[in-house]
């Protein structure tokens, strides 16, 4: 299904796209993003949790830009994969003008969903890819034009750029799990949270225990 | 009067059973709740699996890491193809008498190669389900995706992606018919008329999901698999091949089964997949598909897209049909009945009532990236149905005569059997006349169209839908055996006097809730003259009863039916044989009446059936020397007369069209069934009722919404509308008898006939409702939506 | 692991003291726990009405119901209210109807009717096919269902008023 | 499917949830009636680490007339809303739309409160909230906040509530003697999810004006969908049968599609939906009812 949206953002055309390549207002903006890292020019690797009311699922994936004319348009693609829940693949298509001084977007948006969360939510996938688009490029605008952003509380504060190394994880995944030592973990098999931080395998596990281990100690 | 098999044959003067509506004995434990499906069996040291199934609809795995998911409680492995590939062997669903069928060796577990959303390729087996999915979410596996195939009209493009490159192309299949002269007859017709027919991709939904227990006895080196399935022998067959086990140690068991319809009648990868683990793993596994892996992992059907054209002349006589039937089934053909029958039943039946001798068809099976597709409740009939009697109802009205008359005129008449039909099948004796001029009756026909008339005043849009269908039933080894496929054609059945004088009938055609041990118990007890409360039936056991092909294409009744007729018949003559020696009369003097035997003049008592089974198991000195009694017999029965026994309906539906939302409401339904001889017409007409309700949900509410990515996007039972109670019409439904002469029973098949007419019909309804605005919708399932572009209300979205 | 927690509920008449994970729901208690089967897993969200079961006298979806929640309540399955005797006339009539086929479903569907038979006397044809459509069945097409369920109801009201139904 | 392991804990008191709430923050759900939060999890599409079941607290479950307002529990159930009769004397609206939620056994464990809070778009009572101006009675560690239905739904599945606050309680002012209201929804299957659904409230007047008029959509956006359009139009012109049509003409929103509708489909579906409900009204405006 092909959805569109518009927002006018209050900064310069080039200020705009270079947030768009910027990841620390790519953190800030993409709703629900919880770790990013710039991998080249064009890819992004992205870990974003979604919430869709009682629904929580987490994709680690990557953005990537392209059919680039610089400042003017691109496609932005994310693929993530969700676990159990399956996987996600969003793409929008990015168009910018000059609204005066301000930048007009208009973009399109289309998403598909595969595995269990696809067969089950197609209902809304549409209407929620488009509640995210929409929030993503009106975050774009606050975090321009300096208001403050909708923070969620229990999010970590963006973690510098590089610190966050995703690229240089374990390949094969530490023997025992870590135990993070805050009183909410009772137990290293205990299913709730153990299946939060573990819950999309090994390489989530990876990123989870490596930002963990970097925040803790 | 059942018709004598041969001269020297009693069989009982009055039938109290047969063509009674007996209730179903075995109903009763169902209504207690104490029925035994797979799920309620639990075995000692019993695990059980879940499949991790692929997310996306084609891609190739490159990585696969378990070592987390196996330190999980109660995990006792997780196991991948190259695991089990020295247990099961592959296998190709393609059968001979499909010339140039191609499909590529299926696996129980894919082995990397990624082919459908859904397609199962590991297995995680713990101690309970919870422990198992607990541990699937933990598997760590990355996957390459490749390109998908998942428009079947792009299939065969040049330039599309092959889903098995070392095939060549996306075919599965491609046939052709070609009677008569064709191209002459359209280019000489009066009147030719065209239209395509969309069939949305759809599955049965069975209430109980697929069922397998799978039990192998290392130390006997023997397997017993307890399945929800409709073809217990077929699957002994399957596993004994498949994991190199003689066919003697493998036990299949069929309890109760929670709804078939076709979907069960077929072997399944991750079936073979939960057999191959219990025997590596030497105990007992348990797989249930739950409902959301169901949606991805039934066999799907009815995907099809229908060119068609009919000729006929300006006094309104049908002279020519010619289809283009395009199917885009699985990426793999379904084993071993194929993903090819249902394609090939769309040529052999489109046009099947109607006189006209020039037929064109051609059938294209082309291979997707979606769920393998194959035979569901009517297989081909729905589609040839739909297509045949849109188009009819197209002819008529562009001839300006009524459809009923249209179809009067041209349907073969009851007094011209047997004959040919023009795809070439061959038909013993059917009643379209009869049933037409039944059901004008029975529906107030010409009321009906008074009261249409009338409404219309008031801007209430009202349809009546006729369709006119063949239907095969009592198939022989035509269908499958003749191609190579291992499947039974017969069935056999041992009816025994037991030593309390009850009988006991052990018949191959097994129980689905349809009734078939019922309509056997009648058959057994009116043959044999016993009440029918000491006769018991068993059925879908391979270690008990005879072997036999089991439930599917309407054969229960036809041919299972004849086999207890046939064996209660030779027992009947076995057992006046035994009292002839014990009362030194000869057989002509005596007859089986009510459990007993009595002399045919003066009905005088000789004895009681219960007191010859005491003397002949217990008392056998009591006996002439040299006479040994005989308490059991077994017959064999299959249908070798014609390719499939054909039989015939009409259906006939009356809906109410709101013209604002498009919204579609179900009035009333009529069927007029001819099944040869009908057991019970309880049984028979509730059969017809389900069929119907099935084709209703095909027609208006169910479809498979997929997106390019192959990706199901409506897989659960809130989005896939099934159809519930609220919408469905009340269906009146009567019966013509034209016994088939293929046997003594003379019955034929009842099971699809509902599920055949139905979308017909009320595709035919909805169009004769819109006809003021001159709409027509041809693409099922008939959503608001469609109905409202039809009406120009609303643009084109997407079909 | 997350600790089994204690309950104490009737279940078809009798005490049952036991604990249960907080995670299963009261189908899969019956079934895999207490051995009892009458009800019936179908999809697990709530939809197709095979696990309907009685809490406290209502009918529910056995699927959408913690067993951990039922501490202190009573649940019967149709095991329980079909050796109760509290659904004979319905069975009766779903026999000689053959108003099942399969009977998968036919736990949730004489559940379901029994409410309406106790609820809504004088429910209408099309009100019966509207209660009862919250229980899906593939076999029967719920003709003869509905048909099974009027002759329930007419028998009753036949006999409560004493004359024929009007 | 199974549902992941999570921890349960039957509150005894409002204090006890709210100090879950702090500690578990978003790893704790609330368990109401649980028929959509059980169906989640089921599906393994959410993995709380423990559920607050707010069942035991019987101050949730009240239903009574408070000052000029109906104030029905966050736990009252769909069925007990249906056959109550203090709500059909003081609110009939609810009592209509009730047997439209799902199957009764769904609504006979189903709460208000919980449909409030997962805010469904195709849900009934969120639409019905609005359209009678309803409030929500929201309530934290820090104490109770009314919260006025126009103001609660913000978008898919968001509402106003904060984190650590459930509601407790929902106001629905008291329908007077010339309150008048329609109500439909558009289902392919009875009990489904809406296509698409409609209600207006007002107050009916001598002159056939319909005052006060409010009409929300379900179904149509991702939250209850005003038609603010139309219902100023009903402050200026008589609702006539025959201006129906006109009326529902003006109709201002811009659904979405979803899995079988267009978007398309979706508002000439609510222009019908209007129009045949602007003409029952008009009906019974023409023929007064009589207190």
């Amino acid at each position: 299904m092909e959805l569109s949206g518009q927002q006018i953002v209050a900064a310069p055309r080039q200020a705009v796209w270079d947030a768009l390549n910027d990841p620390r207002a790519l953190y800030e903006c993409i709703p629900g993003c919880e770790d990013i890292e710039k991998i080249s020019a064009e890819e992004t690797r992205v870990r974003v949790a979604v919430k869709l009311g009682p629904v929580r699922a987490r994709f680690t994936g990557k953005m990537l830009m392209s059919d680039v004319t610089l400042a003017e348009r691109c496609k932005l693609t994310f693929e993530g994969a969700g676990g159990a829940a399956g996987f996600a693949k969003g793409s929008s298509r990015v168009e910018l003008s000059d609204e005066g001084s301000a930048t007009k977007l208009t973009y399109s948006v289309e998403a598909s969903v595969g595995g269990k969360l696809g067969q089950i939510g197609g209902r809304l996938i549409d209407s929620s890819a488009k509640k995210m688009a929409d929030e993503f490029f009106g975050s774009l605008d606050r975090y321009l034009t300096g208001s403050p952003l909708p923070r969620e509380s229990g999010r970590e504060p963006a973690p510098t750029t590089k610190s966050a190394d995703i690229a240089d994880l374990p390949r094969s995944a530490p023997e025992k799990p870590f135990v993070r030592d805050t009183s909410v973990i009772r137990g290293v098999w205990s299913g709730g949270l153990m299946a939060e931080l573990y819950r999309v395998g090994w390489f989530t596990l990876g990123v989870a225990v490596t930002l963990l281990l970097k925040h803790s100690f | 009067m059942l018709t004598p098999l041969k001269s020297e044959q009693r069989i009982a003067d009055e039938l109290r059973y047969i063509g009674a509506p007996v209730p179903r004995p075995n109903a009763l434990r169902l209504l207690q709740g104490r029925g035994v499906y797979v799920d309620d069996i639990v075995l000692p040291r019993m695990a059980h699996v879940v499949y991790w199934r692929s997310p996306i609809a084609h891609g190739r795995i490159t990585s696969f890491d378990a070592s987390f998911a196996t330190m999980m409680p109660g995990v006792i492995g997780v196991f991948g193809a190259e695991d089990i590939a020295d247990i099961c062997t592959p296998w190709v669903g393609t059968l001979a008498h499909l010339p140039g069928m191609k499909s590529p060796p299926q696996y129980p577990l894919a082995p990397g190669h990624l082919c459908w959303q859904g397609e199962p390729v590991f297995a995680v087996v713990a101690e309970t389900r919870h422990q198992a999915e607990d541990a699937l979410a933990y598997l760590r596996i990355e996957w390459d995706e490749l390109p998908v195939v998942a428009n079947m009209e792009r299939a065969l493009d040049p330039d599309s992606p092959l889903i098995h490159p070392e095939l060549g192309d996306n075919l599965c299949l491609t046939r052709t018919i070609d009677n008569g002269a064709v191209d002459a007859t359209f280019a000489s017709a009066d009147v030719v008329v065209e239209e395509s027919y969309r069939f949305g991709r759809h599955t049965g939904v069975t209430m109980e999901t697929r069922s397998v227990l799978a039990d192998f006895n290392a130390a006997e080196h023997t397997l017993t698999v307890y399945h929800s399935h409709q073809a217990p022998h077929m699957m002994q067959d399957l596993y004994s091949r498949h994991l190199n086990l003689p066919e003697a140690s493998v036990r299949v068991i069929c309890k109760d089964v929670g709804g078939s319809f076709g979907i069960k009648v077929h072997s399944y990868p991750d079936d073979f997949a939960t057999v191959a683990l219990s025997k590596l793993l030497k105990r007992p596994i348990k797989f249930i598909a739950d409902r959301l892996e169901s949606f991805v992992s039934d066999v799907h059907a009815r995907d099809h897209l229908v060119k068609a054209r009919l000729a006929a002349t300006k006094d309104g006589r049908i002279l020519a049909f010619e289809i283009d039937d395009l199917t885009g089934v699985g990426p793999y053909s379904v084993y071993p009945r194929t993903s090819g029958i249902e394609g090939n039943q769309v040529l052999n039946i489109t046009g099947g009532p109607y006189q006209h001798a020039n037929y064109r068809a051609r059938l294209r099976v082309v291979f997707q990236n979606k769920p393998p597709m194959s035979q569901y409740r009517g297989v081909g009939h729905p589609i040839a149905c739909a297509v045949t009697e849109g188009i009819v109802d197209l002819a008529a009205s562009t001839l300006g005569i009524d459809p009923l008359v249209f179809r009067k005129m041209n349907v073969m008449h009851d007094d011209a059997y047997p004959r040919t039909g023009a795809s070439g099948i061959k038909l013993e004796g059917l009643s379209h006349d009869a049933c037409l001029s039944r059901i004008e009756r029975m529906a107030d026909y010409d009321g009906l169209r008074d009261e249409q008339r009338r409404l219309r005043g008031d801007s209430v849009y009202r349809g009546i839908g006729i369709a006119a269908m063949v239907e095969l039933t009592n198939p022989g080894p035509a269908f499958y055996g003749i191609g190579g496929a291992r499947i039974a054609a017969q069935d056999g059945a041992t009816v025994r006097l037991d030593a309390g004088g009850g009988i006991t009938v052990m018949v191959s055609v097994g129980e689905q809730g349809q009734g078939s041990e019922t309509i056997f118990a009648q058959i057994a007890a009116d043959t044999l003259s016993m009440p029918i409360g000491r006769v018991r039936v068993i059925t879908g056991d391979t270690s008990v009863t005879p072997y036999g092909g089991g439930t599917w294409a309407s054969r229960g009744a036809g041919i299972g039916g004849e086999a207890v007729l046939q064996a209660s018949n030779a027992l009947g003559m076995q057992l006046i044989e035994f009292a002839c020696a014990v009362h030194q009369r000869s057989p002509e003097g005596l007859k089986l009446f009510n459990g007993q035997v009595m002399d045919v003049e003066n009905s005088a008592f000789l004895s009681d059936l219960k007191d010859l089974a005491s003397q002949a198991y217990f008392r056998p000195d009591t006996l002439p020397r040299d006479f040994q009694p005989e308490l059991s017999a077994t017959r064999h029965y299959s249908q070798r007369d014609y390719p499939f026994v054909f039989t015939n309906g009409v259906h006939v539906s009356y809906v109410e069209v709101d013209v604002d939302t498009g919204m579609v409401k179900l009035l009333k339904h009529w069927v007029v069934e001819d099944c040869g001889r009908v057991i019970n017409p309880m049984l028979v007409d509730e059969q017809i009722r389900g069929a119907v309700v099935q084709g209703i949900g095909g027609v208006l509410f169910e479809e498979c919404l997929y997106d390019e990515a192959g990706l199901l996007k409506n897989g659960s039972m809130a989005d896939y509308l099934v159809p519930m109670a609220a919408e469905m019409p009340d269906i009146e439904i009567a019966h013509i008898e034209t016994r088939t002469k293929t046997s003594a029973l003379g019955a034929k098949g009842a099971g699809e006939a509902g599920s055949a007419g139905a979308p017909a019909a009320v595709m035919n309804a909805i169009n004769d409702a819109l006809a003021p605005f001159h709409a027509r919708v041809t693409s099922q399932p008939i959503t608001p939506e469609k109905i409202l572009v039809a009406l120009g209300k609303v643009k084109p979205g997407r079909v | 692991m997350v600790e089994r927690q204690p309950i104490r509920l009737v279940v078809n008449g009798k005490s049952v003291t036991t604990t249960v994970e907080p995670r299963m729901h009261l189908i899969d208690f019956l079934r895999d726990e207490l051995q009892i089967k009458g009800a019936r897993v179908g999809c697990e969200h709530g939809v197709c009405g095979a696990c309907t079961v009685r809490l406290n006298g209502q009918m529910v979806r056995g699927c959408l119901v913690l067993a951990v929640r039922t501490t202190n309540c009573t649940v019967e399955t149709l095991e329980g209210a079909s050796d109760r005797g509290d659904l004979a006339a319905l069975q009766a009539a779903f026999h000689a109807r053959n108003a099942l086929q399969c009977g998968f479903c036919t736990a949730g569907m004489l559940l379901a009717a029994a409410e309406l038979v106790a609820t809504r006397p004088d429910s209408s044809r099309e009100e019966i096919r509207e209660f009862m459509s919250g229980n899906y069945c593939r076999c029967t097409g719920y003709q003869a269902i509905i048909d099974a369920i009027e002759d329930v109801l007419s028998a009753r009201s036949g006999s409560v008023a004493g004359g024929k139904k009007c | 499917m199974k549902a992941p392991e999570f921890d349960y804990v039957r509150a005894r008191s409002l204090e006890e949830v709210f100090s879950l709430l702090d500690e578990y923050g978003d790893e704790a759900r609330i368990l109401a009636g649980g028929q959509t939060l059980l169906a989640t999890l089921n599906m393994r599409l959410s993995e709380p680490q423990i559920l607050v079941d707010i069942g035991g607290l019987s101050a949730l479950k009240q239903v009574s007339v408070v000052g000029d307002a109906l104030r029905i529990g966050t736990m009252v159930t769909h069925a007990e809303i249906e056959d109550s009769a203090v709500v059909r004397k003081h609110a009939p609206l609810l009592s209509e739309v009730a047997p439209f939620v799902a199957h009764r056994a769904i609504r006979n464990l189903g709460t208000l409160g919980g449909s409030i809070a997962f805010a469904d778009p195709a849900a009934e009572w969120p639409c019905i909230l609005v359209a009678m101006r309803g409030v929500v009675i929201a309530q934290g560690v820090e104490g109770q906040r009314r919260i006025l239905a126009d103001e609660f739904f913000i978008d898919l599945y968001t509402t106003a509530l904060r984190p650590g606050e459930i509601i407790v309680a929902l106001d629905i002012p008291l329908s007077g003697p010339n309150s008048i209201y329609a109500f439909d929804e558009l289902t392919r299957r009875h009990g489904d999810y809406a296509i698409v659904g409609a209600v207006i409230t007002g107050e009916a007047s001598k002159e056939g004006f319909l005052k006060d008029a409010r009409i929300v959509f379900l179904g149509t956006g991702n939250t209850p969908d005003r038609a603010h359009a139309v219902e100023q139009q009903l402050e200026t012109t008589p609702l006539t049968r025959a201006a129906a049509a006109t009326f529902a003409r003006a109709l201002d929103i811009t659904p979405g599609g979803d899995l079988y509708n267009s978007a398309e489909t979706k508002l000439h579906l609510a222009r019908v939906t209007l129009e045949r409900l602007l003409a029952k009204l008009a009906q019974k405006l023409e023929v007064p009812e009589h207190g």
